[in-house]
C-alpha cells in the first residue's frame, strides 16, 4: 500500500496542456494514477490524454470527484494554482514548480495549515508510490530506484534521492512511497508532517529521510520520535557534514535555530530518539537491516 | 542576492531608516573628497560580502587625514580586492541594538528579531543568553502591526522618546522586507545616540532569488572584479564555489553535489569548485565544462542521477564539450538517471570510461588526483 | 462620499481601466470645443449623483452639433441646476455587463458582484434571475486572486479573449475599490465592444467617509452650486437632507431622528428637513438652528435622548442659539438624557415649554403645522 | 443576571489614561465592573483610578487575570487596540470609537471571526447590565432608562435605544443586558450572534431588539428563531417605515440582499417567525405583556 496516493486517488491536474503537464500526466497515468481531469484557464474543451480540460477548478469539480490536484503551472503563477485547489476544498496538492517566490511559499504554506490540507512542494518532484501512482515527475521506469516496497522515504532532494534510494533497493529493499517535500528554504509540507500518515500505514515498516544541512526539518522528525509520535525504525542521510558553514542568513538564521541546524546537531537529535544515521548512501540499507527491517 | 553595506544603506535611506553620513569611494584618489564630506574621526569601511569584517580588520576607526588614508590605501591593496570603501561619518552612541526580519518556515510566517544588547556578539548572546532575544511572528497577510512593534520597544526596556522611534523604524524595516522580498533584512548595530537618535549603523539584506524579477532596480555592481569562472557562472545562473582543492565538481542536482562533496573528504580529497549544473541548467554542460576548466584543478569529476534531467542529453553535452574545449586533465563521469544506456554509449564512444557507482567515481577521482 | 461619474472616469483613467473618449464643460460656451474633441455621435451626460440618469432624461444621445448644441443648453437650464456635463464618445458594443466590488457585512469580506447582463435593469435581474449574478466574496487580508477572477470571467461566458482582457480588469478594479477606501465601486454598464475590447460606459463610487483622512486628493467640487442649508451643513459636517414638508428636525442621533421622521408621518405630518447633531455634533445646537432656519419650514422640533452628548449642553445651545438668531417660528423641544434636570430649567427660562414624550412632542409639532 | 459582562468579569481598558477612558472607567467601576487594569503604551507606572497602567496588553497580562477589554481609543487605532487584545486571547471586547474606517471594521469582524471572539461595536454605547456592571458609555445614572429586569435588549442606535428603552422600563419591566452592535455598517458582532446567549441566560425572558432600515441583521434574527436557535419572545422595534429609499450602495446593496432589506421586509421575515413588530416605541412594552413576559 502507499500513503498520499493510490490507485484509488482520483487526481486533477493543473497546467495540463503545457508541454510539461501534457509529459507527466501520460506517465502518471501510465504507471497507474488515476487523472480524471486538467484545467487551464482559456483550454476548456481541449482533451489531454483523452481527458477533459476546464477553465478553472470550480468548472471541473462540477463534473468530477477529485481528491488530490497536481500542479504543472510556473513559479510565478504557483500561488494562484494552490490557492484555487485549497480554495475549492481540495486537500492534497503537489506543486512541482522550481523558482516560487519566497513570501509566495510562505502564503502557500499559511494557507495549506488554515485549509488543514497536504501541499506537497514546490521545488520538488512529487509523491510516487512505485508500480501504484504518482502525482509529479519522477523516473518511474528506472527499475534499480522505483521499486515497490515496504520503506517510505522523505526526502529535500532530487538526484540524490535517486542516489540513496537507488542503494535502498540495492540491498534487496523497496519504497512504498516517496515524497519529495522539496528543495525550498519554506515547504509548504514538512518532514514531521508526514509521519503519521507512515506510522499508520500497514505496508510501510521503516522510513529513511534524505536530509542536508540548514532549517529544523530533521530536529522535528527527532521531535516527533521523541514524542511517540512516530515509532518504527528510522534511518537518515544527511548531505553537508564537511560544507564550509554557509552565512546566507547571518546572524537571524543561527538566532533562529539557536546555533543549530549543522549536520552534527541533526545527527545528534536524531541519534538521541532513536534514529540511525547513514554516514553515505550506500550504509543506508545495511542500517536498515541493523534496524531488523525484513525485506519484502 | 546579498547586497553590499552601502546598498542596504541606500535602501534604509529611501525607507526613511537614518543612516550616518557617508561616501562611497572606488579608489584612493576619491578619498581626499570623502574625508571633505564626512569629515572626522570616521570609519573606513570594506565593501565586501562576507561577515566579520570588524573582526578581520577590513572597518578601520580614523582620526585624522593622514591615518585615514594610509587605511584607504592599505585596504585597497590588499589581495582579496576590495571593490568600494565605504567612509562614514563616527557616531556618538550610548547603546547598540539588534533588529531584523526573516521568515520563519516553520509556521509560515515571517519573524522579528530584536534584541537591547546588539553588536558582534549577537550569535554568543541566542546561545547563552535567548531571553534577551525578542522573537516575535508576523502574519504577513496582515504585516506586522504597530502593537507588536510597541510591545517589543517596551520589552526592551527603552525610554518612552526612545521605544516610540524604534516601533516607528521597526514597522518602516519590515515595511522594506516585504517591499524587498528580502530573506533577511538586518539592523546590526542600530546605534542609540547620545541624543536619542536611531541610526542604522550597519545592515544586511539578502533578497530572494527567485524574487529577482520584480525587483530588479536592485542589480549586482558590475564593476567588480571578480575571478573569470565566477563571472561566467554567475552569468549563466550556474551555482558555483570556488576552493583551492583538487577535484573540480561538475554534478547536478544540490543535494548530490553536496554529498559528492563530502565523500571526497571522507576519502581523503579536496574539492577546487562546487559546480551544480542540474534542474534548469541541466542542458549546459557545454558551459559548465568551460567554467571549470576555467579553475585550477587536477581532475573533474561528473556525478549526475537525473530525475527530469535525461541522462543522454548531459552525456551528448559533455562529448560535445571535450570534442572542442580539449580538457587538460582526467574526467570522471558517473551518469545514471533516463536513458543511462544510451548515454553511457555516447560516453564510450568519446573515450571515457563511464562508471555507475558514485563512491567508485569518488575514489578513482581522488585517486587520480593524488597522482 | 458619493463621487460625479467624471471622477469615477478619471479614478478608472487612474487605474488603466479603459474609459471611453470625453470632455467636462462646465457651461454651454465650451461646448464647440467639447464636440471638437469628442466627435460625432456622442453622448451628453449630466454630471448628478442620483440615479437612474437615462430614464429621467438627463443622458442623451446626440448626433450632430446643431441637436448635441439644444441638449447642452437645455440640460444646462433644468431647474435642478447640473453643475456639469460630460461630452462622452458614443462606442459601438455588441454587450453591457455589470461589475462591482463593495462589502459584504455578515461574513466581514469584500463582495465581487458581476452579471454578463449588464444595463439598467440589474436591479430587476437581481430578483427574477439571481442565477445570472455571480458573487464572489474575498478574503481582503489577501485580497481577489487571479484564479477568482478567472473563473468570474468563464462563468459569464465570454470568449477567451474577452475572458483574459476581463479578468484583468477585474484585479485592476479590485485593486482601486481597496486604494481608495470604497463602500462601493462599479462599473455599470461595462461595454464590450465590436472590436472585443472593454470599456466602462458608466461608473459609480462611494469612498467610506471614515476614509478620507487618506483619500485627501478626492474632494468634491467647489463649484457646485447647491442650497446655502445644505451646503452649511456640509461644512459643518452635520447629516442634512431637504424635503417640502412642515417641520424641520433638529434631532440627536440617527436612529432616534429617522423614528421622529416616522412619526411624524404616522401623525400626517411632513418633514421640511432631517437633521442630526447628535455625537461628535451635540454642542453644535447654533449651527444647527441657523441650518434649520435656512429651510422654509412652520415649526422647529427637537428630539435628543442623549448617551454621552449632555442634555444641559444641548439645552444651553439651544436657549443661546434663539437668543441670537430669534427664529421666527414655533419651536417644540423634548429634551432628555444626563443633567435634563439642569436642562428643563434652561429651556423654561427662555420661554420654552420644554416637554418629555417624544410622541407627545411630535403630536405638538404636527397640530402646530397644520395651524 | 446577565450575558457578556457581570461582577465576576475582570475587565482591562486599552487607551485607560485618555479623557474618555478615565472618564468612563470611573464610571463602570461605580456600577459594580471589576476594573483590573489599563493599557496606554508610554504610560506605564501611571494610576488611574487606583489601578496599574501598562505599556502593552501582553504586559497587562503577566501581572493580572483578565477576561474582557474595553476600548477608549481614538478611530484610527481601534483596529490595533482589537488586534493586540485579541492576539493575547481576550474573547470579549468592547470598542466604542465613532468614525473606524470601513476597510478596518471589515479586518476586525474578521479577526474576530477567525479568534472565536465576541468583539462588540464599534460606534457603540457597549454592553450594560444595568444595576450589575458595565463595559461601555451608558449614562447609568438614569434611571427610568437603566433599570434592571428580564428583558434583553440590542441595538444599533444610541439615542433611540435610550428612547425605547425608557418605554420597556415605564410598562414596568427592566433591562437584564443592553448590547449596543454599534451603528457601522459592518459591526464586529451582528445580532444574531448573541441570540444564543440570551436564550441560554436564566434571567432573561424576553428579547428586545431595536434595528432599522438597510442591512440584514434583522433578518438573520428571523432566520435564528425559524432555526429554533432563540425560542424565547421577541419583540422588535425598527426606525425607517416612512424613510426615502437611499441610494447609497446603488445597485450592489440591493443585489446583495437580493432586493431586501426595507423595514416592510424586515417586519415580514421577524413576524414570520414568531416576533411581535412594534410600531412605535411606547408600543415595545405592551407587545411583551401580550407575549406574556413577566414583569420583575
Amino acid at each position: 500500500m502507499s500513503i498520499f496516493i493510490d490507485r484509488t486517488t482520483k487526481v486533477l491536474v493543473q497546467g495540463i496542456t503545457g508541454s510539461e503537464g501534457s509529459f507527466w500526466t501520460k506517465h502518471m497515468i501510465d504507471l497507474g494514477t488515476q487523472v480524471v481531469c486538467g484545467v487551464t484557464p482559456g483550454k476548456e474543451g481541449q482533451v489531454v490524454e483523452r481527458l477533459p480540460v476546464y477553465h478553472s477548478v470550480a468548472r471541473a469539480l462540477r463534473e468530477h470527484d477529485v481528491e488530490a490536484s497536481m500542479i504543472f503551472v510556473p513559479p510565478k503563477l504557483t500561488k494562484d494554482a494552490v490557492f484555487e485547489a485549497l480554495a475549492s476544498g481540495i486537500k492534497k496538492i503537489v506543486t512541482m514548480a522550481d523558482g516560487i517566490p519566497l513570501f509566495d511559499m510562505v502564503a502557500i504554506r499559511q494557507a495549506a495549515l488554515e485549509h488543514d490540507a497536504l501541499v506537497i512542494g514546490g521545488n520538488t518532484s512529487g509523491v510516487i508510490s512505485p508500480e501504484e501512482a504518482m502525482m509529479g515527475s519522477f523516473p518511474h521506469w528506472i527499475e534499480r530506484v522505483y521499486k515497490k516496497g515496504n520503506i517510505g522515504v522523505m526526502t529535500r532532494s532530487g538526484s540524490l534521492t535517486n542516489e540513496v534510494t537507488a542503494m535502498i533497493v540495492k540491498e534487496g529493499y523497496g519504497v512504498s512511497t516517496l515524497i519529495g517535500v522539496g528543495g525550498d528554504p519554506v515547504p509548504a509540507t514538512r518532514f514531521a508532517q508526514m509521519l503519521p500518515y507512515f506510522e499508520q500505514d500497514d505496508e510501510t515498516e521503516a522510513v529513511v529521510i534524505i536530509g542536508e544541512l540548514g532549517g529544523t526539518m530533521e530536529e522535528e522528525v527527532a521531535d516527533a520520535m521523541m514524542q511517540g509520535i512516530f515509532t518504527k525504525p528510522l534511518v537518515a542521510f544527511l548531505g553537508g557534514r564537511t560544507a564550509p558553514k554557509g552565512q546566507k542568513m547571518g546572524h537571524a538564521g543561527a538566532i533562529i535555530t539557536g546555533g543549530k541546524g549543522s549536520v552534527e546537531d541533526k545527527i545528534e537529535a536524531l541519534t538521541k530518539a532513536g534514529a540511525l544515521v547513514a554516514e553515505r548512501p550506500s550504509k543506508v540499507g545495511l542500517l536498515l537491516e541493523q534496524l531488523q527491517v525484513k525485506k519484502k | 542576492m546579498k547586497l553590499y553595506e552601502y546598498q542596504v544603506k541606500e535602501l534604509f535611506a529611501q525607507a526613511k531608516i537614518p543612516v550616518p553620513n557617508s561616501y562611497l569611494i572606488k579608489s584612493a584618489t576619491e578619498a581626499s573628497k570623502a574625508f571633505e564630506v564626512v569629515g572626522f574621526p570616521c570609519v573606513v569601511k570594506s565593501q565586501v560580502l562576507s561577515g566579520g569584517r570588524g573582526k578581520s580588520g577590513l572597518i578601520q576607526f580614523v582620526t585624522d587625514e593622514n591615518q585615514a588614508f594610509n587605511e584607504v590605501v592599505r585596504l585597497f591593496s590588499l589581495p582579496q580586492r576590495i571593490p568600494y570603501l565605504l567612509i562614514e561619518e563616527a557616531v556618538d552612541i550610548v547603546q547598540e541594538v539588534y533588529a531584523s526580519f526573516t521568515i520563519d518556515p516553520a509556521s509560515g510566517q515571517a519573524l522579528s528579531i530584536v534584541s537591547a544588547t546588539g553588536g558582534v556578539d549577537i550569535e554568543t548572546l541566542a546561545v547563552n543568553e535567548p531571553e534577551k532575544i525578542i522573537q516575535t511572528k508576523i502574519d504577513m497577510r496582515i504585516g506586522l502591526q504597530p502593537y507588536q512593534a510597541n510591545h517589543i520597544a517596551y520589552e526592551c526596556g527603552f525610554s518612552v522618546e526612545v521605544a516610540k522611534k524604534f516601533s516607528q523604524l521597526l514597522m518602516k524595516l519590515y515595511k522594506l522586507f516585504v517591499q524587498r522580498d528580502c530573506e533577511l533584512l538586518e539592523i546590526n548595530p542600530l546605534f542609540i545616540t547620545t541624543s536619542n537618535e536611531l541610526v542604522a549603523g550597519d545592515g544586511k539584506c539578502s533578497i530572494d532569488d527567485n524574487s529577482m524579477f520584480r525587483q530588479s532596480d536592485i542589480t549586482q555592481p558590475t564593476d567588480i572584479v571578480e575571478n573569470e569562472a565566477a563571472r561566467l557562472a554567475n552569468e549563466e545562473g550556474i551555482p558555483f564555489i570556488q576552493f583551492d582543492g583538487d577535484i573540480g565538481l561538475m554534478c547536478a542536482g544540490a543535494g548530490l553535489t553536496t554529498t559528492v562533496y563530502d565523500l571526497i573528504h571522507y576519502e581523503g580529497g579536496s574539492v577546487a569548485n562546487y559546480l551544480e549544473f542540474g534542474g534548469p541548467n541541466y542542458k549546459k554542460a557545454m558551459k559548465a565544462m568551460e567554467i571549470c576548466l576555467q579553475v585550477e584543478s587536477k581532475v573533474i569529476l561528473i556525478v549526475t542521477f537525473g530525475t527530469i534531467a535525461r541522462a543522454d542529453v548531459m552525456a551528448e553535452g559533455i562529448v560535445d564539450a571535450i570534442a572542442k574545449l580539449k580538457p587538460n586533465r582526467p574526467i570522471v563521469t558517473c551518469i545514471r538517471g533516463t536513458n543511462e544506456v544510451e548515454a553511457t554509449e555516447m560516453l564510450k564512444k568519446a573515450g571515457l570510461t563511464p562508471l555507475f557507482d558514485t563512491e567508485e567515481a569518488v575514489r578513482l577521482a581522488v585517486a587520480l588526483a593524488k597522482g
